[in-house]
């Protein structure tokens, strides 16, 4: 099949009036409307190649296209070398049935357009069709009856799910070990550590075990550490890259 | 006078169909109608007069009458049943703010206690809020809850279910729904740290 | 059960007289009443169904027709006399082309959920299509679909069938021809596998 005499220019209007379509698939839906044939009878590699000539001309005309209609051209582009290259008997699922679904696809949007159509065609209440202009109720007996509608119910909550929207934004402090609370439990230890000690060692309790948790005890006692180093109560040490790290007391000089 | 050639002349009308013209103007109208109206809003020519005495007497012994009162006609319910029209007569009001809301959260986390349902809307419930709810008829007490003080729990009735068109609690939208549907603005810092979602 | 006995019992009431208090309630109402809630309005023991079937029979080609849609039935004038009503049309919202066609997908393939309307349509259901649609009540919720992450599914309700002036989702128009033509089966299974999805 050969696709290029199939596919007649694309006209200019189209390039420019990009934002009037509703996606990609809105898009290949009127690109395939000018080759005028039944949709599932659609030659796709013709399709295909107006769709990339397209988008190769939105770029020349800098125009931003959304990222599913980069997504399509790029799927397009894979069928149309997919259709032209001979089949590997492999290859799951066969260019022709990706091919015969998305002509299948086009068919089923433009006919559920149609359908849309012809639904607003139909004599419609209030405008082809009129209910009774005067409903009649007697006057007497009234009674005030509570109502709120679906709509109401779910606007109601999903405002009370919103409702905190600008909260300052705050970390979840679960799983944190700060350098203060290394700190707080290095600095009345660190003077009876005359002795090399490692820091593994001294990972606050509960702190050793899960992943996460080691990783920030460890970073945190880490940092504590190096401040207590630079206050020149403790020398720290290690023997060589990503050995045990060692802390004693600084001996007076 | 082209635009008069396309209306059928008044001559070509069967009596039947200026009826059915008659009958479908004085059922839409907004008020009773003149002849002189109803005249109007036919085609061109056409005397309503020997239609409204043909319709008077079609409708005469049945459930509606077609009736004249001063020079204006209009259909009305025939007396002797306007006492089965007396359950049409209900005043709709809007559920308050609060209602609605309170409603929203025993739908979505109920069995909710009183402190639940205040935790989630960020202020206290007032008794007559539940209590409406309750004579509504769309919240019942659920079992009270096992805790210190037993408190009472709420839940939704099957007529709740009925008047949203809801086949079961479960088929209530979840926030990613309720977004997709357009019942929420932009997705926000707090819902990214995840919420639990209302139990199904 | 001296109050019973004040009430005529429904064998004693004619057919006709049947007849006249159904269009009588019909009659008076402006929104589609439920057979259920004919009923409530009869007295007790009468099955208005009978007498549905019989007034749609006399309102047949008159000016006024009993129309059924789903389950509730109302009068309306008769379409072909549109013209003659301008005066009473009422102002409706326009509709967007996404809202329409998406209550079109709702209507046809209902129940549908968000994934599958956008399937069909080929791109993301934008905020305020289906909450206007749940908000001009043509659309509800449904049962939420059995599959991984339990999805809302979305249906018609009857006020969108008497809007159409449809008796049944089965009078939706070429509804036969689309389904011949597989548009409203199940997906195919390399539509699982191919076509790049609308953005979530």
């Amino acid at each position: 099949m050969d696709g290029t005499a199939l596919a007649p220019a694309i006209p200019e209007t189209l390039v420019v009036d990009v934002d009037g379509f509703e996606g990609p698939l809105d898009l290949l839906l009127t690109l395939a409307r000018s080759q005028k044939v039944d949709l599932r009878e659609i030659s796709i590699l013709a399709l295909a190649r107006q769709y990339l000539a397209f988008m190769e001309r939105a770029a020349r005309h800098r125009i931003e296209l959304a990222a599913d209609y980069l997504v399509m051209a790029a799927w397009l582009a894979y069928l149309k070398s997919r259709l032209l290259l001979p089949e590997e008997p492999s290859e799951e699922p066969p260019a022709e049935d990706l091919a015969r679904d998305l002509a299948l696809r086009l068919a089923r949007l433009e006919a559920m357009r149609d359908a849309a159509r012809q639904l607003l065609d139909r004599p419609r209440l209030g405008r082809d069709r009129l209910a009774r202009g005067q409903p009649e109720t007697a006057e007497d007996t009234r009674r005030t009856e509570f109502t709120a509608s679906l709509h109401d119910l779910l606007s109601a909550y999903a405002r009370l799910r919103t409702r905190d929207d600008f909260r300052p934004f705050a970390f979840d402090r679960v799983g944190v070990y700060t350098m203060e609370q290394a700190l707080d439990r290095l600095r009345p230890l660190i003077g009876d550590w005359a002795d090399w000690n490692d820091l593994r060692d001294w990972l606050p309790p509960g702190w050793a075990e899960s992943g996460s948790r080691r990783r920030a005890a460890t970073a945190a006692t880490f940092a504590a550490a190096l401040e207590l180093v630079r206050e020149g109560l403790a020398e720290i040490r290690q023997d060589a890259d990503f050995a045990p790290i060692h802390l004693r007391a600084r001996s007076a000089p | 006078m082209i635009a008069d050639a396309m209306i059928p002349e008044p001559r070509d009308l069967a009596p039947e169909e200026i009826d059915r013209m008659v009958e479908a103007i004085l059922f839409a109208a907004l008020a009773p109608l003149t002849v002189a109206e109803i005249a109007e809003r036919l085609p061109p020519g056409c005397d309503p007069r020997p239609a409204l005495l043909r319709l008077q007497g079609t409708y005469e012994g049945r459930g509606v009458n077609l009736l004249r009162a001063g020079g204006t006609y209009a259909f009305r319910t025939a007396p002797d049943l306007r006492h089965l029209l007396v359950r049409e007569v209900v005043e709709t009001r809007r559920l308050s703010r609060a209602a609605i809301e309170t409603l929203a959260v025993v739908a979505y986390h109920g069995p909710a206690t009183r402190a639940e349902i205040e935790e989630v809307r960020g202020v206290s419930v007032s008794r007559g809020t539940l209590d409406q709810l309750v004579e509504l008829g769309w919240v019942r007490l659920g079992r009270r809850r096992p805790t210190p003080g037993r408190p009472a729990t709420y839940v939704t009735t099957d007529a709740f279910l009925d008047h949203f068109g809801l086949e079961s609690p479960a088929d209530l939208p979840n926030l990613a729904d309720l977004r997709a549907a357009g019942f929420l603005g932009d997705p926000t810092v707090q819902e990214a740290l995840s919420l639990p979602d209302p139990k199904p």
